[in-house]
Parts: structure tokens; C-alpha cells; sequence
């Protein structure tokens, strides 16, 4: 597990950020992480547990999906507030990630035709006021790395 | 995580404490599947002690409750569900799936 | 002395509290043959509360029983004997006749 | 409900005395009053509980079979202690009762040819050291009543 944990305050924003395998072992880690971020920008309790939920969703997605599985690759997450919201950064470098081709959950199936599990994505949606995907730099300078921001609003 | 089963004659009881997330939800799919390899269907989930549930372990939950309700033969009822993993669920629109009692010997006495 | 019943979709249990004697056994007879009136022949007698129990309660017992277990459809199962109550039971040599349980849980799930 | 209540230290003994209409709501009554004798006479919790028990069948029986079903007639109760003992004296002036004719229940048999009932003269039996029943005079000098005593001893 490599572990970078760097806090500094510029420009009135309070910036965190932490530095995570990509192992599902590591998920308390980051939910704590957040965690922290949210309760100390003064989030109620449900909100604080949305991005503590929502994180952990993007978190395992980026494990399964952009690696492929649990492996040495790592993830970056920063936490970032102002006044009025949190923004979370999570950054990796697995394979590019394009959400437009994802179907929605039918949430009002009946059980035989419910699909077991792609539920993720929703979680975010739901959890979070803005989730987007985007290419960025990653941790340790290499190109082409998925960055998703996710932001909650401190009262919503 | 801790996951314990309790098998009695009419059903078995799952209890679950900690947190279930992607690192921990492999262990509660093992308990279930343990029981229906066992050729049983009817299981009750005691969540009292489950403090967070993220997708991951809602997807045992689901796939659990296929296996069990297929031919009529069973189901998986949940029972003390905490506000946080009631929400989950909700969110997931899970609720209209499962029979869910405030009370283990409810579920216990009515599955 | 006090019962209650709450029916289950697998069982009715019936919860006694006090004294059980010739004066408030006709009482405890009542709620058995409700239950039995009502078709229903698996009853779970959760006795924890039950801190005295003479003969006319064990005529009470005995009597449901066989009503219960005539045509295997049913049985009565005692759950958490006091001790005293079980020292009643055990004179009458009615230790063998009931399947007995420490925990109303396990009765409920196993009857 | 009528109730005499009578102490009385005589010859080194203790007797004590109530009387009682033949009611199944005096069980509570006759109960307390032998506990409370057992327990002056420094018995264990088992051996009161098992003087308790047997008076409550006794009491019970002569309601149900000497009086036919309770009624306004009287059932009287002397506890008497010495040293090594309790004895237990009900008398009542119901349907003459001569227990040799009454069966000993079956104890081993299965459930269906288990009898309902029929276990009041056995736990007696079996709670008490000494049973017996006889003639004497009952309560209001009348003749040909019941007197059962019963007899249990401190240590055995
Ligand atoms: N970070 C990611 N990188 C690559 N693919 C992803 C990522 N997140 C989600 N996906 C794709 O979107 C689908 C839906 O994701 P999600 O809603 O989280 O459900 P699940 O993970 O249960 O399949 C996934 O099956 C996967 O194909
Ligand atoms: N005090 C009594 N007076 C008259 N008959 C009695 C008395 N006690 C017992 N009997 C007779 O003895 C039988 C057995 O008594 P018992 O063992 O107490 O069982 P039960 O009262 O349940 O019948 C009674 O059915 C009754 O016929």
C-alpha cells in the first residue's frame, strides 16, 4: 500500500490529497479520508455518509473496471472545499473510461429480469450534486489517466 | 466483517457485523451460497449489525434472492435494517424486492 | 398472571407471565384452544415469565399437546423453562413428551 | 372468604392456623401463609417451594373433588413446626376421600396413552416426606370431615 498524504491551504480552498493501491482493502482508507474532508467542512451527517458511499462506489469501479481487478496500480484521490461544497478528484490510470455507453439501472424491474449489480454509477448520480469524467494527468506524470470529479454541496 | 449462520429447521439465520463494501461483501456471498448449495432457500439476513453496505453488497443480496425465490422455493427476508442500509436499498430500489421485518423473530417466525 | 399470542406465519407463540395454578390455568386453556379452534396445531410456549407452575397447568400442557400432535400436524415446543417450572415438568414425567428449547428463537425457527 | 388466622406457641411448638372458603383464588393465600411457615422454620428455597406446591395440589384436590367445584364451604390449615419438621394439616368437610382406590398415573407412558390429569396426589407424594389421609373434625366442630397431613422434614 503507498500512502501520500498531503494537505495545504491556497487560495481560501483547503486541499487534501491521498495516494492508494488499487486494493479493496484501501477502501476504508479512502472513506475515511473523505470522510474526514466532509465532516471538516461541516457537512450534516447524511451528507457526509453520500460521499463517503459515493466514493466508495467510484473507488471499487475504478478497481474493477479500469484495472481490471485488484492490482499494484495506484489511485489518487484529492479533496478540495470552499464555502459551499466539496470537490473530489479521483484519478487513475487503467483503461479510459466513457460513461455515454452505460445503460441505467431499471430500478422498477421485477426480480428475474433485475441485473445483479450496475448499481455503481447510479450511487455517484444520486449521491453527489455533479459527477463528470474526464482524461487528465495522473499520479506520477503519465498521460491519458481517467480523472472523475464528484461534487456535494454542503446544503442541498 | 464478521458473518455468522444459524441453521434451524424452518430457515437460516444470517448475521452480519461491520461494514460491507467490495473488500468484505466476497465473505457474505460465501455464507449465502454455502446455504443454498446446501439445497436451502429460506434465509433470514439479520442487519442489525451492519453499520454500511455499499453496491457491493446489495449485489449478493439480489443475486441471493434469485437464486432463492426461483421455483417458489424460498426467499431471503431482511430484518433490523440500520436507517444508512435501509437508504441503500432504497436507492437501489431494492425495497420492493425483499419482506423486511423490524424483528429477527418475526422474520424467523414468518418466513 | 398474563398470555399472549402472537401469530406467526410458521407458528403461534404464546407468552405467559405470572402464576400458573387451578385458578389461572383455565386462562392459559383459553389461549392454546384458540389457536387450535383456529386450525393452527404448531404453538410455541415461551414459559420465561412463568415463575410458577402446578399440575393444572401441566393438564393444560399435556392436553394441547395431544390435541397438536394428533395426525403429525403440529406439536407444542416449550421455550426457556425456569427451573421450578421445569422441576414440575420433570415430576410428571413430561420431559420426554416436549421438545424443549433455552432460546425462543430456536423453538420458533425449528418447530 | 372467610380467614382466621391463629398463632399459637404451645409444648415447644409452633402452630398456625387459616381458614379459607374453597376457592381457587385462595390458592395465593394458602400459599403464602405454608411458605411462610416453611421459611420461619429455616427451610431451604427448594424444600419451601416443594411444601408450596404440594399444599397448592392439595388445596386444588379438595376444591375440585371433595367440594365438587369450588363453593362457600371451608378448607382449614394448620402448619405446625418443631425441630426437624414441618407438618401440614387441611381439613374440609366435603365428599368423604379414601385414596386407596385411585391409580397411580403412568409416568413412562407415550404421549396418547398419557391420562390428562391425575399427577395432584402423586407430586404430593413426591414433595412431601409423610401423606396422609384420614377422618377427623373440621372446621365448626363438624363430624366426618377429611384431615390430610403431610409431613416434610427440614434436611432430606
Ligand atoms: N471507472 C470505470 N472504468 C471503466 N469502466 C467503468 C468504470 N466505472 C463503470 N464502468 C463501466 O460501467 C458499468 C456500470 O458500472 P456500475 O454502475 O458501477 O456497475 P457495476 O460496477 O456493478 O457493473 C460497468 O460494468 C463498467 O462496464
Ligand atoms: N381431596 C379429595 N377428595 C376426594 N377425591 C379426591 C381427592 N383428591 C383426589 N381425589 C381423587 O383422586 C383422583 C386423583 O387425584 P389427582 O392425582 O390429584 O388428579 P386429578 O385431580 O387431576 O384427577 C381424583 O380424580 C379424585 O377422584
Amino acid at each position: 500500500m503507498v500512502e501520500e498524504n498531503i494537505k495545504a491551504q491556497t487560495d481560501d480552498k483547503y486541499i487534501r490529497q491521498i495516494v492508494l493501491s488499487a486494493r479493496f482493502t484501501n477502501l476504508e482508507q479512502v472513506r475515511q479520508f473523505v470522510v474526514e474532508a466532509a465532516e471538516e467542512c461541516g457537512m450534516k451527517p447524511k451528507t457526509v455518509f453520500a460521499v463517503e458511499l459515493a466514493v466508495d462506489e467510484a473507488f471499487s469501479n475504478i478497481i474493477d473496471h479500469a484495472y481490471g481487478g485488484e492490482s499494484q496500480e495506484l489511485i489518487e484521490c484529492t479533496c478540495q472545499s470552499d464555502e459551499d461544497r466539496l470537490i473530489i478528484k479521483l484519478k487513475d490510470c487503467g483503461e479510459p473510461f466513457r460513461p455515454n455507453g452505460v445503460p441505467q439501472p431499471n430500478l422498477d424491474a421485477c426480480l428475474e429480469e433485475r441485473k445483479i449489480g450496475g448499481l455503481g454509477l447510479h450511487f455517484m448520480r444520486q449521491l453527489m450534486d455533479e459527477v463528470s469524467f474526464s482524461f487528465s494527468t495522473g499520479p506520477g506524470n503519465r498521460v491519458n489517466c481517467n480523472s472523475l470529479t464528484m461534487v456535494k454541496y454542503k446544503e442541498r | 466483517m464478521e458473518v455468522n449462520n444459524t441453521e434451524y429447521k424452518n430457515c437460516d439465520l444470517i448475521t452480519a457485523n461491520g461494514r460491507i463494501d467490495s473488500s468484505t461483501a466476497p465473505q457474505l456471498g460465501e455464507a449465502m451460497e454455502a446455504i443454498t448449495e446446501n439445497g436451502r432457500y429460506k434465509i433470514v439476513f439479520d442487519l442489525s449489525g451492519v453499520e454500511y453496505m455499499s453496491s457491493a453488497g446489495l449485489r449478493i443480496l439480489i443475486s441471493t434472492q434469485k437464486t432463492c425465490q426461483r421455483n417458489n422455493r424460498g426467499e431471503v427476508i431482511l430484518a433490523c435494517i440500520p436507517q444508512r442500509v435501509y437508504d441503500a436499498l432504497d436507492l437501489a430500489g431494492f425495497v420492493p424486492l425483499f419482506t423486511i421485518y423490524d424483528s429477527v423473530m418475526d422474520a424467523v417466525g414468518n418466513i
